[in-house]
C-alpha cells in the first residue's frame, strides 16, 4: 500500500464526450457520403430500364474492351513492374527517392495530361512517334492507345502494392538462402516470389480496377472505340442523367466485383502472415 | 578455416575498425559483445551479406572477399531461425543441396539423419509455423548442416528460446560440434552461452576488437576493465603503491611489483569461511558480511573487508553451516592466480 | 573440417544472366514510360507559349480553383476521416472488411460514374436531393459540387495514408498512456496524434493531389466553373493538341510541386521511425 | 490488493480458463510461465485493457471489473519499455500526474525524487531514443511510479536487456520495492528473474494455473511434472511401489507409503561427495560419474545411480578436490525433506 492519499482521477467528461462525438459522427458522415451517392444510382433505373441496357450491344461491347484493355494493362504490369518492386524494396541506391516520386506520378498528374503527354510523345513530330508510326503501330484511337494509357495510370497501385509484398519478406530469409548457396536468381524465384504471389495477385487486382476507372486520360487518347467510362459519359451528354444511370450500375457493379475478389484475397494474405 | 584480417567497414553511424580474427578447423569460436557492438556485422560480412570497406577475409584457405554468398560455403543460423515458411521442415533442410553438388539420393538420406539426429524426424512433413521455438531452432541447424558448409555461422542461436528450451539446444549444439567436428562461429551477448559451449572467444565492443583468447583466459584474465564487467568480474582492487593493493583500515594484499593499473577477482573465486583454514598461498583477508542475496540458484554474499566491498558466491555448505547474518566476521580466501591484472585500470566503464 | 568432398556448386551462371537482363531491361523501360512522355510535353511549347498561356486569365483562374478546391477538399478529409481512420487503425469489429471496401470504392468506381452518383443523390428526384436544394446547396455546375466531388476521390488517399500513420503507433503506448490514468480523448491527442502528424500531413498531400488531378467525375458535375483539368481537355478538344501543350505543362509543374513536398515530407517520417 | 476471481476468455485460439490469484498489499508477486502462457492476458486484464468474458477483478477493494483503464490506478511497465518518443525523459514521468490530482509543484518534486534514485536525474532533458536498454526500462519504471498508483504491473521488464544491465535492473526493483512498499505483479518467462525478486509466485500454462504460493513452495514442491521440469527440476523418480523408489541394480530409497506418482529432486539439493560421510538422516546413493560439465559459472554433473541418471549441482570444493573423472565412484546425498511428491507424475510434460 502506498503512503501517497488515493484521489480519484478528475476524469474529463466533457472533453470525452466531445471526443466520441467528433468519432462517431465523422465516421457515420463519410461512409454515408460514399455509399448514399451508389446505393442511390442503383435504386434509381427500373428494372426494364436495366435489362434494355444489358441487351445494348454497345453498351456490353465498351464494357468488354473495358476489361480487356485493363487486363491486358495488369499483365504488363506483372512483367515489367516485379522487378522494379523488387529492386525498390531491397536495394537503397543514390536517387532511390526519385524513381519512387516517378512511380507515384502518374497517381497526380491530372487525367487529360497524361492523354495528351502520351500523344505528344507519340505524334510525327518527333523521332519516336516517327519510328512507332512506321512500326504501325497506332496510339490514337486504338487498342493499343488505351492499353498504354491504362497501363500508365494502373502501374503505380501495382508497384506500390507489390513493393509492400516484397518488404514484408524478411530480407533474412534472403540471406540464408544465398548462404546455403542459391544465387539471386534461384532465390528469388524459390523465396522471394512464392511469398510474395498473393501480394503479385492484388496488386494486378488493384491495377486493373485503377484502370478500368480511368477516364480523362483515355477520353483524349481514343474516343473510338468507346470504352466504358466513355461510353456512359457519351450518353450522359448526349441524352442526360437518367439516360446514363443504367449504364453506371453496370460499371459500379463491375467495380464492386474486383473489389471483393481483392478484398477476399487481402484478407486472406493478411491471415498468412 | 576462417581468417578475418584487418576488416573495416562503416554503415550509417557504426564502424567496424580493424577487426581480425582467426577460427581453427573444427572449433567452437564465440564472439560476444553488448547490443550494437557490431557482433552480427562480422557474422554477415564473413556470409558475405554485407559489402566492407578494407580488409580481408579467407575461409577454408581461399580468399572470398570478391565472392557473393553463395559461393563461400557458409551457413548461417539467425536468432530468429529464418525458416522458409512455405516449405515443409524437410523441404527447408534439402533446400541448399542442389547447389553444392549433392546428388538428391544422398541429400534425402544425410537430411534424415541429421532431422534424426536432432529429434526431428516426426516432424518432416510439417510447416514451420507449428513448431515451436526449439524446434524451429533445430531445423534451422538441420538445415545450415544438410549443404555440407565448411563453416556454421550461429546469430545468437539460444537467445530467443525459453530457458527450457535453452538448454535442450544447447545441449544438441554441443553434441553435434563434436560429432560432427564442424567448425562453428557463434554470435552472443550472453557470456554464460560463450563459457558452456566455446573453445576460443573474442570480446567485440563499439566495432573493436577488445580481447580474443582461449575462452577461459578471457573469463580470467580479462584485459579491460570493460571486458572484465562482461564476464562478471565484480570485485576490482585499485593497486595503490608498487607491489600493494590496500583495502584500507590496515587490511591489504600483495601483487606482483610490476602490476600497475587494477586487479580483477571473480565473485566465483573468492571462498567465504569461518576459519582461516585456508591452503597457506592462498590469500585470506578478515571481512565482515553485509548482505546475503540470492539470484536464480546461486547464492552470494557482499563482505565488507577494509573500506572495499567485496562480492563473493557461497557454496551450499557454507551456507548450511550458518554464521552469515549481517555482521558476522568471516575469511574471503582466493589464490593469487585467480587475482587477475587489468592493465587498464584506468578504464572509464565499470 | 567436414568430411564431405567439397564440390563447388554449380553456379547456374545462364539463369543468373537472364534474370539479371529481366531486371534491368524492365526497370529502365519502366521509368523511361513514364518519364519520356513527360519529358516530351513539358519540352513541346515555345517559351513565347509558355509565357503568353502564364498570361491567360482563364488558366491561371482554372489552376487557382483547381488548388482551392482540392485544399479545402483535404481540409474535409482532414476533419472527417481521421476519426475513421483511427477506429480503422485501433478496432476490429464485425463488418470491418465492409468499411474498409467502401472507403476504398472511391478509388475503383470510374470517375464519370462518380460524378452521376452524386448528381443522383444531390438531384430533385429524391428527399436529400430537394432536402439540399430548399437550402440553396446547388451540387451541379458550383464550387461545393467540385469540392464534394474532390473529397469524394480523394478520401480513400487520405484515410489509408493516416490508418498506416496511426498503426505504425504501438497500442503499447496508448496502453501506457490509459494506465497512467490518461482516457481515450486525452491519449488521442497527447500520444496518438503527435506521434501521427506527418501521416495525417502526408495524407492530406495525397488527397490534394489525388484532387488535383482529378477529371471525369468532375466534368460531369461541374464543367463551369472550370477547374484546370477541364479548361485543358477543352482547348484539346476545341483548338487540338500543340493548344493543350503549355496548359498541361503547366499543370505538370503544379503536380511535381507538391510531389516534391510529399516526397520532403514522407522522407523525414520515415527517418524519424 | 488484486484479486483475480475466476477470469476467462478467449481470444482466438488461446483461452484463459477460471485463473484465480491473490496479490497482498506490499508483495512482490511473479506470474511465470512459458510463452504463449497466457501470462500477459492476465496482466492486461488487470489493467483493463483486455475484455473478459466471466470473472471478477478487485484491486485495493474496489471491484474494477466495469472500470476503464485509467480509473483502475494500475500503471504498467512493458518488456519493450514503451517510452513516448516524442517526450523527454521528464515529460515522460510526470505524464499521468494530471489524473491522479497531484499539483504539478508536487509532481515535479517526486519526479524528480524519483529519477534521482534510479539515477536518471542526469537525464531528464533527452528524448528516449538516446538512451540504453537498461535507462529506458528505468524510465519507464520511474512514469508507472510517479502516478502514485496502487499497483505496478511489470511485463517481462528484465528480458530485453543484455546481461550486464539485467543484474542492475533487477538490484533497483528490489530496492525500490523495500524502500517505496509498493505492490508489484511481475510477468515472467525466467524462472531466475522470479526466484530472485518476488515472494510469492504462480506458474500458468496454456491458460490454466497450475501452481500459486510461495516462491519457495513452488521451486521446491512443484505440485506437477511441468512445473517440476519449468522451475528446473531435473530428477524425477518413478514410485515403484508403496514406500518405494527402485532405481533399478538394487538400489533405491523410501519414501511415505502414501506417496505414488513420482518425486522430484533438484540437482541443486543433490551433493556429490567421495566419502559417505552425510548426516545420519540423509539418503546416500552409490553412483557413477558419468560427465561433468558447466553451464555458465555453475558445474553439474550426471551421474549414473542404478539404472536412472542423476543430475547433480557440484560445489566449487568438491571440484577442487578431484575424483570426478568419468566411471569415478561417488556418493549422492540428499536430505529426504527435499525430496518432493509430483501428484500428477503420470502427465504427460518432461
Amino acid at each position: 500500500m502506498r503512503a501517497f492519499p488515493a484521489t480519484e482521477g478528475r476524469a474529463g467528461v466533457l472533453p470525452g464526450l466531445i471526443f466520441h462525438l467528433w468519432v462517431v459522427t465523422s465516421c457515420v458522415l463519410v461512409l454515408l457520403f460514399i455509399a448514399a451517392p451508389l446505393a442511390r444510382t442503383i435504386a434509381s433505373p427500373t428494372l426494364e430500364q436495366m435489362l434494355a441496357t444489358l441487351r445494348d450491344a454497345d453498351v456490353l461491347r465498351s464494357v468488354g474492351l473495358s476489361i480487356w484493355a485493363s487486363a491486358l494493362a495488369s499483365v504488363l504490369a506483372l512483367i515489367l513492374g516485379t522487378p522494379l518492386a523488387y529492386v525498390l524494396a531491397r536495394r537503397t541506391f543514390r536517387g532511390k527517392k526519385i524513381v519512387e516520386s516517378l512511380i507515384d506520378l502518374p497517381i497526380m498528374i491530372p487525367h487529360p495530361v497524361v492523354g495528351i503527354a502520351l500523344l505528344t510523345l507519340a505524334g510525327r513530330n518527333n523521332w519516336f512517334g516517327r519510328i512507332l508510326t512506321d512500326m504501325g503501330v497506332n496510339i490514337m484511337g486504338s487498342i493499343t492507345g488505351i492499353t498504354a494509357v491504362l497501363f500508365f495510370v494502373g502501374l503505380p497501385f501495382y508497384i506500390n502494392t507489390v513493393k509492400n509484398g516484397f518488404e514484408n519478406v524478411p530480407v533474412r530469409l534472403e540471406n540464408v538462402s544465398r548462404s546455403l548457396g542459391a544465387g539471386p536468381s534461384a532465390t528469388f524465384f524459390r523465396i522471394t516470389l512464392p511469398l510474395c504471389s498473393r501480394s503479385m495477385l492484388v496488386g494486378m487486382i488493384m491495377c486493373m480496377a485503377r484502370a478500368l476507372s480511368e477516364f480523362g486520360a483515355v477520353v483524349i487518347v481514343a474516343y473510338h472505340p468507346m470504352v466504358a467510362p466513355v461510353l456512359m459519359y457519351e450518353r450522359f451528354t448526349a441524352y442526360g442523367l437518367s439516360y446514363s444511370q443504367p449504364v453506371a450500375v453496370i460499371l459500379i457493379l463491375v467495380s464492386l466485383l474486383f473489389f471483393f475478389l481483392l478484398r477476399v484475397l487481402s484478407k486472406s494474405e493478411k491471415e498468412e502472415a | 578455416m576462417i581468417r578475418v584480417s584487418g576488416l573495416s567497414l562503416r554503415l550509417g553511424d557504426f564502424a567496424l575498425q580493424d577487426v581480425s580474427l582467426h577460427v581453427r578447423p573444427g572449433e567452437f569460436f564465440a564472439l560476444m559483445g553488448p547490443t550494437g557492438s557490431g557482433k552480427t556485422v562480422v557474422l554477415e560480412s564473413i556470409a558475405g551479406l554485407i559489402q566492407w570497406q578494407r580488409g580481408e577475409i579467407h575461409i577454408a584457405g581461399r580468399d572470398v572477399t570478391a565472392l557473393p554468398p553463395e559461393r563461400r560455403r557458409v551457413s548461417l543460423v539467425y536468432q530468429d531461425h529464418a525458416l522458409f515458411p512455405h516449405l515443409t521442415v524437410l523441404e527447408n533442410v534439402i533446400f541448399g543441396q542442389r547447389y553444392h553438388g549433392i546428388s538428391p539420393a544422398d541429400g534425402l538420406r544425410e537430411a534424415n539423419e541429421l532431422l534424426d539426429r536432432l529429434g526431428l524426424s516426426r516432424l518432416c512433413g510439417r510447416t514451420p509455423e507449428n513448431l515451436s521455438g526449439g524446434e524451429k531452432q533445430r531445423v534451422a541447424l538441420a538445415r545450415a548442416l544438410a549443404c555440407r558448409p565448411n563453416v556454421v555461422l550461429l546469430d545468437e542461436p539460444l537467445s530467443s528460446l525459453d530457458p527450457q528450451f535453452r538448454d535442450d539446444l544447447r545441449s544438441a549444439l554441443k553434441t553435434l560440434h563434436m560429432q560432427m567436428n564442424l567448425t562453428v562461429l557463434m554470435v552472443t551477448h550472453d557470456f554464460v552461452d560463450a563459457l558452456s559451449l566455446a573453445s576460443r572467444a573474442a570480446v567485440i565492443r563499439g566495432g573493436r576488437m577488445e580481447q580474443v583468447g582461449q575462452i577461459d583466459e578471457i573469463f580470467r584474465q580479462p584485459r579491460s576493465t570493460f571486458v572484465a564487467a562482461f564476464v562478471g568480474m565484480k570485485n576490482v582492487f585499485r593497486v595503490t603503491s608498487p607491489g600493494l593493493c590496500e583495502l584500507g583500515n590496515g587490511v591489504g594484499f600483495a601483487v606482483p611489483d610490476a602490476a600497475h593499473g587494477a586487479m580483477a577477482l571473480r565473485p566465483e573465486d573468492v571462498f567465504v569461511t569461518r576459519n582461516p583454514d585456508l591452503p597457506g598461498n592462498w590469500i585470506c583477508l578478515p571481512a565482515k558480511i553485509r548482505s546475503v542475496r540470492h539470484e536464480g540458484f546461486s547464492w552470494f554474499t557482499e563482505a565488507v573487508c577494509g573500506h572495499a566491498v567485496i562480492t563473493a558466491a557461497l557454496d551450499r555448505q557454507c551456507l548450511m553451516a550458518g554464521g552469515l547474518e549481517p555482521g558476522s566476521p568471516v575469511w574471503l580466501g582466493f589464490t593469487p592466480e585467480r587475482l587477475h591484472l587489468v592493465p587498464d585500470g584506468s578504464d572509464e566503464t565499470g
